[in-house]
């Protein structure tokens, strides 16, 4: 019952948060409602019993179940999911949303959705949990986003949704393709098609799947609702939701299509590389910190997309690991940058600097986020970089070295960032920043432990990543 | 045979209570409860239960599927009638025979999803069309109403004249007025004639493109209440003829009409949806989606199948109940353009949420009973194995249509204003309408149960 | 395997690289709490607890018939495909450059708790803290037992480089520096990155031991592409040509910085690397000449450079480039052992220098300038002593250590190829050269400061001397591990010393008749006095004060290598980066995703007039319509079966 | 030609012309008497063909009530030919293609349909069309439709009274 | 007669109707024109109906009555033109009450 558990805590406390009038008890009760969620990760993860699932019927006459599953990836990612929300909810817990009810409510029902998207093995059920967690993050964005909010999350939602309509088609053809029309996973496997055929489905499924991540050239919606976004929103949708693609792909369109996977490899593989270096380019001229945090995660999922179609078992274990690796790291950027937009109402790094003298220990557990973003060793994200690099290295050693060149661009903008950010001479408008809330001093401290600790010792998430 | 009969029989009841009953309130709770017995009994004939015994052989044959479509039509309209029956009594100076007027177009209703001649299809789609030319034209002062109600008559009676020919040719032909299953799949060329001919004045009814054209000036010009009854029960209705002559004669030779099936899916889908974009009205734009979500029916008549039949029963509930409630609280609106929704979150926060489930259930995203309505009718096409690329363009109009509902979701949450309603709204009209939200969502949820009603 | 009390050692190698983490962690977090004079005492106390087990280690390994010792701490990655431990290696190679990492970097380290004396307490902490991450990201390099521990200290000494020079944050262009420092390193990095995945992927592990065993198993272009991506990683680190121009502007950190991290551990990293890889470099000649030439033309390019600077400290951040080629002319030879000589003479006399120059700096209040230094000799007579010395030492003066060690890279090169010899000599030449122009302008003449400042001229504190008289003396006795055995017979004791780890390649000075080995040493030699006596007559009369001219202008400018990658690198990278941002993704990817979404809107606007509110117009539409789908359905081409029209 | 021929292609003719006129005639009541004579020819067909229950209904009906009725509303609106104005030339042309075009295809699939060659319609005799044959089937067999009918007279009656009854 | 000319006639009939609903901008000759259409289709279901009637008698001499629906077809069209016709002119009434015009294009508020 425990992959029930995770989507039904969420989801109940969600919707019960809307009906809570106190603005502070409902801060309280999000914070107390995920650490609840990962209790139960945990205990799922201490259950240890794998496959660990749970099947009911659910659409009996659309031949769908209510099954859900965790293997080694589902796991990892409902860690990830349930681990992150708490850290978002304590270190923004002195932001003030009007109708803080209602954000509450819609982050927990992302989180139910995400979970349900981690764990269905039923291919309708999985389409469901996809859509439901789109929506409340449709809503969180357009309601407490900035500036430019409606048309810019509208952009998102309708991009995102075409992609999910197309794998809708998908899904369908897949299902009559099944000998005993079924969505399980298991039916799905070996499908009776032509290789036209499964090309055509292949990129139904991919573009979805590739627009979520998101893959070059389907990345545009991306910087802007980053942006937008509210910062803890930012943080579900960088940390966890582009993981909803990069899974989709190795729980779904892989198994599925094997042979389409193996056809279309070089052509990914190349549009990620390329989305590499082009978003890495980008970054290094952006003026605006979430941007730039943007671009730079677009970098890092090319490498993930990469390494995905290298059909290499080590590099997918690097996928899964550095899934969680840069969902845990980029939500620590998000942190500091959102302090810094709290503190001070600018993201542009022209009105930025020296903030180091004015905050040191969260210039420090800044610069170490960034050198995880950069991928330095005994930071988390080196090893799931260095087993995806390598993946891509014995795929094709030229897409590799390109690929690489991306890792010191990395360190370009990486860096630019901190020196803007933090190095140099305090400038006038910052004298209003003030202390740093504990609360979020405290979330950044333990990201960057769980930096270091998967650095170090990555073994503990590596053979997680094994389980079937 | 009883929501025919008994539909006549009610519709003159109202309209003698006109003279019986003094004050105007009482004509909407006359039919409310005259709508819950029809109901009551409709679904007692689907249990065997009949109040007359009538030889309907060679005209009328009543089957489960039928009598389905009758009781959600009949639930739709009874909450039609709940939630918007005071409007309806402020509109012209006749309500009772409003009131009459709906239940003819029930009878007319009952007629087409169980007719088995072609004289009953014609009977039928006259007593359905004839009561709404009239109702669009129930407000004699305005206008607009006027130009609606010749708009939609001229073209009406016209679109007569084709399924006339249509009819006469297919007669020529068969020897018959009958619509039986034929061993001989090839059709003359008359008979195919006849065929299209017919089909044409179909789609006229269910306002499929390019037939479409009077569909967004009459629902616009009609009275806002009658526009939400045309363009549910209405519409819903045409579908089930449709798909009743489809599923009898056409269905053993889908693959003969696919491709003008797709011509006319592909063109109502793209007029649909992409002339509602621009619209600021939100009447005008329902209008508009209408003709989209009519698009979408048609996928029905593509598949053919069991999901197909299923489908368009999900989809007509839905489709039905959303529209209807997005009417009735629009009738309230002191503006009716988009920008009148603004702020209409700060305003009528219950109203807002509620709408936005309609809003998304239209726009068919999960968790809402468009959701699978949408699916059903993309399934039945799958299905089929034919036209994925038809399917493919469903689905990317799917996510045009999107762009306009969540227009009005957008003025309602995000922009700033002050969205006043004319009317106030009661509270029972507000519980009224989360509990068709809620039935929204359970259709979302669980479409089982409603479909599986229809196996047992 | 272990014999006697000192086997046990070795088993507690981990123990090296833990006092300076443990260093780190105390001085990093706790950096608030403790006193200055507690920093520098866990901070210098830690270094030398490594240095103390380093010396039980080495004296292990020294004992004949050492066998390699790896100590596997956890499984690092064990994935699917290969597994990677985490495991230290102890042998002759690693344990020499514990005693030089640890040996040195005490020094340092206690030189700098006088040095840094003026920080503030918590920038003094966080100083110790980033030395002693250095330390340990260093001892990791040269402990770990395969290329990926290898590789973590590797990018970990970048890490701390970055920090150390951009350790004054609030000067924006010591930021540029640090940046530049790390963003170069990257470029090496990849370079080393690609090699460990091509090993894996052919040998599919990357442990030395195995790698090694089964280097025979690689085709000749695998090796070849191994070494050479592996020299691109040293390039980097090591500043190299064309990776060279960070490591002087990496002079912006504190001086002490670049005495431990600029001259004397960090930029030898790549030597190591290479020493260690000697197995595959020897089966690439392809790739030693390559680093041969890389290595002198670095050599002489940045001795050419060094000519005319006048920052003291760029002046020995080119010399070290210049030794740093040495070294590499030297591998590039196959004088690993003489490579490794020179680093471990090189770090000796070249700490000596940057702590000399510190100390200068230090009495002068933060003029580097020598141009307005001069005639410190008699204000500082500890530093003067111990600078010249180092000069001796550096310029190749017998006995000094420098003379071994690069006399023996020279007989290997003479050796190899004639021309490389040359040009190497040539280099030693303007090497003394220029360290005499530096030494004379520093310290003989007249102070050319102001008033103020030679008022305040003093001799450094002890810590400071200390440093320097300890390196001085290495720097003289340094050169007597490696003795040439020209001079007696067994005499390379360091060669001896390393045999077990480095495979023999060529004859190394074997090959050379003793008369010949004599006669490069003295022409070597003597093109050095020339040099130094040259210098030291111009430059302590007549210093250079004005800025140079024509040529010298050129070698001030440092050859505009600097100005050349900008414009070739750095400019078109962030014009395609606007490129991008401005043109591509706003009116390119993104124009065609938002142009989708206006066609609609566009679509909306047009289609919508053919509702054109006209009746009339409808009927005709609707009557037009029907006439279509009578063709599409009657007349269409490829007609519905039903319809043979055409077959009748 | 025999008699009946004779009169076929008479009537034909007359109804052809009769409807050309209906679209020519400027006066609207001119129209409604064409109109009239139209619908007097099909009768005449209808006798021809022996529907003689179907020709007095048609004169009765059409000719007689619903023809009249229009006639009266023309004569309430009092409209003569200048009040219509006249549609742009262009769309008539196009309304006249069109309809041509719609004409040339259906005749053209007419004819090509094999099932019809040969057949024809049986005149003079026959007794389908007489009342009492008519009559027996209408209340024994069509009594369902028959009956269902009054609910659209229903419907039509309130229409007429909703709308036209002026207030 | 040959069924075909029957058929071609009423086609003609049917098409001048349609002809005339689309060159016309007075409603009631519009309406009228629409009436021509469905008299058209009335003598077709009426030929139809004798043309089955010749086929069955051919089979079967014995006064068979196929065909006859045929002609009750074309009965229930009157009836419903009659209708038809009632709520038609009511609603042109109505409209020429509030405007005084009969043309078809008056109106054209409700567009786009």
């Amino acid at each position: 019952m425990h992959p029930v558990l995770l989507i039904l805590v969420p989801l109940v406390t969600g919707l019960l948060s809307f009906f809570i009038k106190n603005e502070k008890s409902a801060k309280i009760w999000a914070l107390v409602s995920s650490t609840l969620t990962v209790i139960v990760s945990v205990m799922t993860l201490l259950h240890g019993n794998y496959p660990n699932s749970y099947d009911a019927p659910w659409l009996p006459m659309l031949g769908s179940r209510f099954s859900v599953s965790l293997d080694g990836v589902g796991t990892v990612l409902t860690l990830l999911t349930a681990v992150s929300f708490p850290i978002i909810f304590a270190s923004t817990y002195t932001n003030n949303y009007k109708k803080s009810n209602a954000f509450y409510g819609f982050m927990s029902l992302t989180q139910a959705g995400l979970m349900g998207v981690f764990c269905a093995t039923d291919l309708l059920l999985f389409y469901f949990f996809w859509e439901l967690a789109l929506i409340p993050a449709y809503f969180l964005c357009s309601i407490w986003g900035g500036e430019k909010r409606i048309a810019v999350t509208f952009k998102f939602f309708v991009y995102t949704f075409v992609g999910s309509l197309l794998m809708l088609v998908g899904i369908l053809f897949v299902y009559y393709k099944t000998p005993e029309h079924s969505f399980a996973l298991s039916a799905l496997r070996n499908l009776p098609m032509t290789a036209g055929e499964e090309n055509f489905i292949f990129w139904l499924f991919f573009i979805a799947f590739a627009i979520k991540m998101p893959v070059f050239p389907f990345h545009t919606w991306q910087p802007d609702t980053y942006e937008q976004s509210p910062t803890a929103v930012t943080m579900v949708l960088s940390g966890i939701m582009v993981k909803m693609g990069v899974f989709g792909v190795i729980r779904w369109l892989l198994p599925m299509f094997p042979a389409a996977s193996v056809r279309m490899a070089d052509m990914i593989m190349i549009l990620a590389v390329i989305g590499m270096i082009y978003a890495s380019l980008i970054a290094i001229k952006q003026d605006d910190i979430k941007r730039l945090v943007a671009y730079s995660s677009i970098a890092h999922i090319g490498l993930m997309a990469a390494a995905l179609f290298t059909g290499n078992a080590s590099g997918m274990q690097g996928v899964i690991f550095q899934m969680f690796a840069h969902g845990i790291n980029i939500i620590g950027l998000w942190i500091v940058v959102d302090v810094i937009e709290q503190q001070l109402g600018t993201r542009k790094f022209s009105e930025l600097g020296g903030l180091s003298q004015k905050a040191p220990t969260l210039a420090i557990l800044f610069t170490v986020m960034c050198f995880a973003n950069i991928a330095l060793p005994l930071t988390n994200s080196f090893v799931g970089e260095f087993l995806m690099f390598n993946s891509v290295f014995q795929h094709n050693i030229a897409m590799a070295a390109v690929a690489g060149v991306s890792i010191i661009l990395a360190a370009v903008y990486t860096l630019w960032m901190i020196q803007k950010v933090f190095y140099g001479e305090v400038r006038e408008g910052e004298v209003v920043f003030t202390k740093v809330p504990v609360g979020t001093t405290a979330m950044l401290v333990v990201l960057v432990i769980l930096v270091i600790a998967f650095g170090v010792y990555p073994q503990g998430m590596l053979n997680l990543t094994l389980i079937k | 045979m009883n929501t025919i009969i008994l539909s006549a029989i009610l519709g003159v009841v109202m309209m003698f209570s006109s003279v019986l009953v003094k004050g105007k309130a009482a004509f909407k709770h006359i039919a409310a409860v005259g709508l819950l017995i029809l109901l009551v009994f409709n679904i007692a004939e689907s249990h065997g239960f009949r109040l007359f015994e009538f030889n309907t052989t060679n005209f009328l044959h009543f089957e489960k599927y039928g009598l389905l479509f009758n009781s959600v039509c009949l639930f739709c309209t009874l909450i039609y009638v709940l939630l918007s029956g005071s409007d309806i009594e402020r509109v012209g100076n006749n309500p009772a025979e409003s009131f009459a007027l709906i239940f003819f177009v029930l009878c007319g209703l009952g007629i087409l999803t169980s007719y088995t001649n072609m004289l009953m299809l014609f009977i039928g789609i006259e007593i359905l069309s004839i009561p709404l030319y009239i109702l669009t034209g129930s407000d004699k002062k305005n206008l607009k109403g006027n130009e609606a109600s010749l708009k939609y008559f001229l073209m009406g009676s016209f679109s007569t004249g084709i399924l006339l020919m249509g009819i006469a040719m297919l007669y020529g032909t068969g020897g018959t007025f009958m619509i039986e299953k034929s061993a001989n799949q090839m059709l003359s060329y008359l008979e195919a004639l006849g065929m299209l001919l017919v089909f044409i004045a179909l789609s006229f009814k269910v306002s499929a493109a390019p037939f479409h054209f009077w569909t967004p000036d009459v629902y616009d010009g009609a009275p806002p209440v009658f526009t939400s009854f045309m363009a549910t029960i209405a519409k819903v209705a045409g579908f089930a003829a449709f798909l009743r002559l489809f599923e009898i004669r056409y269905g053993s030779m889908g693959s003969q009409v696919e491709r003008l099936l797709a011509v006319v899916i592909f063109l109502t889908l793209a007029f649909g949806n992409l002339t509602a974009v621009f619209q600021q009205s939100v009447k005008r734009m329902l209008a508009y989606s209408s003709i989209a979500q009519a698009g979408f029916m048609l996928f029905a008549l593509f598949g053919l199948n069991d999901m197909a039949k299923e489908g368009l029963l999900l989809y007509a509930a839905a489709y039905s109940l959303a529209t209807i409630g997005i009417f009735a609280v629009l009738t309230r609106m002191e503006d009716m353009s988009v920008d009148g929704f603004n702020g209409l979150a700060k305003t009528q926060p219950l109203l807002a949420g509620v709408l936005v489930i309609f809003f998304l259930s239209l726009a068919g995203i999960p968790l809402t009973g468009g959701f699978f309505a949408k699916y059903f009718m993309l399934a039945s096409v799958v299905k089929t194995g034919h036209y994925l690329g038809l399917v493919i363009v469903g689905v990317l109009f799917a996510a045009v249509s999107v762009y306009y509902y969540f227009k009005v979701i957008q003025a309602m949450y995000f922009k700033e204003g002050s969205a006043a309603l004319s009317i106030p709204v009661s509270s029972t009209f507000k519980y009224l309408l989360v509990a068709v939200a809620a039935l929204i969502v359970l259709l979302g949820v669980w479409p089982g149960a409603l479909l599986s009603m229809f196996y047992f | 395997m272990g014999r006697l009390g000192g086997a046990s050692m070795s088993k507690y190698v981990y123990l090296v690289p833990l006092f300076p983490l443990i260093g780190f962690l105390i001085n990093g977090l706790g950096r608030k709490l403790l006193s200055k004079s507690l920093i520098g005492i866990i901070g210098s106390g830690s270094v030398l607890a490594s240095f103390a087990v380093s010396l039980g280690i080495f004296f292990e390994v020294k004992q004949p018939g050492f066998q390699t010792q790896v100590v596997t701490l956890f499984d690092f990655i064990n994935v699917a495909a290969f597994k990677i431990p985490f495991a230290f290696q102890v042998d002759q190679l690693s344990s020499l450059f514990l005693l030089i990492i640890t040996g040195v970097g005490f020094l340092i380290h206690l030189y700098s708790t006088s040095y840094m004396h003026n920080e503030e307490p918590q920038h003094f902490g966080r100083y110790f803290a980033y030395l002693n991450l250095f330390v340990f990201s260093m001892l990791l390099l040269v402990l770990g037992g395969n290329y990926v521990i290898m590789f973590i200290g590797w990018e970990g000494v970048g890490l701390c480089s970055y920090l150390l020079i951009g350790f004054w944050f609030k000067n924006n262009n010591y930021n540029y520096a640090a940046r530049k420092a790390f963003v170069m390193n990257r470029i090496g990095d990849l370079g080393f990155l690609l090699a460990v995945f091509w090993i894996l992927a052919k040998l599919g592990t990357v442990s030395y031991g195995d790698v090694f065993a089964h280097a025979g198993a690689l085709s000749k272009t695998d090796v070849t592409a191994i070494t050479m991506l592996l020299f691109v990683g040293a390039m980097g680190k090591s500043a190299q040509i064309p990776l060279y121009t960070w490591l002087p502007d990496a002079m912006a950190g504190p001086t002490p910085v670049s005495a431990l991290i600029h001259a004397a551990t960090m930029v030898t990293a790549g030597i190591y690397m290479i020493v260690r890889s000697n197995i595959l470099y020897t089966m690439a000649p392809a790739t030693l000449s390559v680093v041969a030439i890389v290595g002198l033309a670095t050599a002489f390019l940045a001795a050419t450079i060094a000519l005319k600077q006048n920052d003291i400290k760029k002046v020995l951040a080119y010399s070290t480039v210049s030794q740093l080629g040495y070294m590499f002319l030297g591998l590039g030879v196959g004088a690993y052992t003489g490579a490794v000589f020179h680093v471990m003479t090189h770090a000796f006399f070249k700490a000596l220098l940057f702590l000399g120059a510190g100390s200068v700096i230090h009495a002068i209040h933060n003029e580097q300038d020598i141009r307005k230094m001069g005639g410190l000799k008699k204000y500082m007579p500890i530093t003067n002593t111990t600078f010249l010395l180092a000069c001796l030492a550096i310029s190749g003066i017998p006995p000094f250590s420098g003379f071994f060690s690069k006399d023996e890279i020279l007989a290997a090169a003479y050796e190899h190829n004639k021309i490389l010899w040359v040009v190497g000599v040539m280099t030693a030449g303007m090497t003394a050269f220029y360290m005499f122009r530096l030494y004379a302008m520093t310290f003989l003449g007249k102070f050319r400061g102001t008033a103020e400042q030679e008022h305040h001229l003093h001799e450094s504190p002890s810590a400071m001397t200390i440093p320097l008289i300890i390196l001085a003396i290495l720097s003289v006795v340094g050169g007597f591990v490696g003795v040439p055995e020209v001079f007696a017979k067994d005499s390379h004791w360091l060669a001896h010393f390393l045999s077990p780890v480095i495979i023999k390649s060529g004859e190394e000075g074997h090959a050379l008749d003793h008369s010949t080995e004599y006669m490069l040493m003295g022409i070597s030699v003597v093109l050095a006095l020339i040099a130094i006596i040259y210098a030291w007559t111009k430059y302590s009369k007549t210093p250079e004060t004005g800025e140079p001219e024509g040529l010298g202008k050129v070698l001030n400018n440092k050859w505009y290598v600097d100005e050349l990658y900008d414009a070739v690198f750095s400019k078109p990278l962030l014009v395609i980066g606007s490129f991008f941002k401005n043109v591509i993704e706003k009116s390119g990817i993104d124009g065609v995703v938002n142009g989708v979404g206006r066609s609609v809107n566009y679509a909306s606007r047009q289609i919508r007039w053919i509702q054109s509110g006209q009746v009339g117009n409808y009927i005709l539409l609707m009557v037009l319509s029907i006439v279509l789908l009578i063709l599409l359905v009657f007349y269409g081409n490829n007609l519905n079966p039903l319809l043979k029209y055409f077959s009748m | 030609m025999s008699t009946t021929e004779i009169l076929f292609w008479f009537l034909s003719a007359l109804a052809l012309l009769s409807a050309t006129m209906v679209l020519i005639s400027k006066n609207p009541v001119h129209s409604i008497l064409w109109l009239i004579v139209v619908f007097f020819a099909i009768s005449g067909h209808y006798i021809l063909l022996n529907a003689q229950f179907l020709a007095i209904v048609n004169l009765i009906v059409y000719a007689g009530a619903i023809m009249v009725l229009f006639l009266f509303v023309v004569m309430l609106m009092n409209l003569n030919s200048s009040n219509e104005p006249q549609k742009n030339n262009r769309l008539k042309i196009a309304g006249i293609i069109s309809g041509g075009c719609l004409l040339l295809l259906m005749v053209d699939i007419v004819m090509s349909t094999t099932e019809l060659k040969g057949a024809s319609a049986l005149t003079k005799t026959g007794n389908i069309g007489l009342i009492k044959t008519l009559g027996m089937e209408l209340f024994q067999n069509y009594a369902i439709p028959f009956e269902i009918s009054s609910v659209l007279f229903l419907s039509a009656m309130i229409g007429a009274v909703v709308i036209g009854k002026k207030e | 007669m040959p069924i075909t000319y029957y058929i071609t006639l009423s086609l003609v009939l049917f098409c001048i109707g349609v002809i005339g609903v689309l060159t016309r901008r007075n409603v009631i000759i519009i309406f009228m024109c629409v009436e021509l259409m469905l008299n058209s289709v009335n003598m077709l279901l009426v030929a139809f109906s004798k043309m089955h009637n010749a086929k069955a008698l051919a089979l079967n001499p014995a006064g068979s009555t196929a065909g006859i629906d045929g002609q009750l077809f074309v009965f229930f069209i009157m009836v419903v033109a009659a209708a038809e016709v009632c709520v038609g002119l009511s609603i042109i009434v109505m409209m020429y009450r509030n405007t005084h015009s009969v043309d078809v294009n008056f109106l054209n508020r409700l567009k786009n």
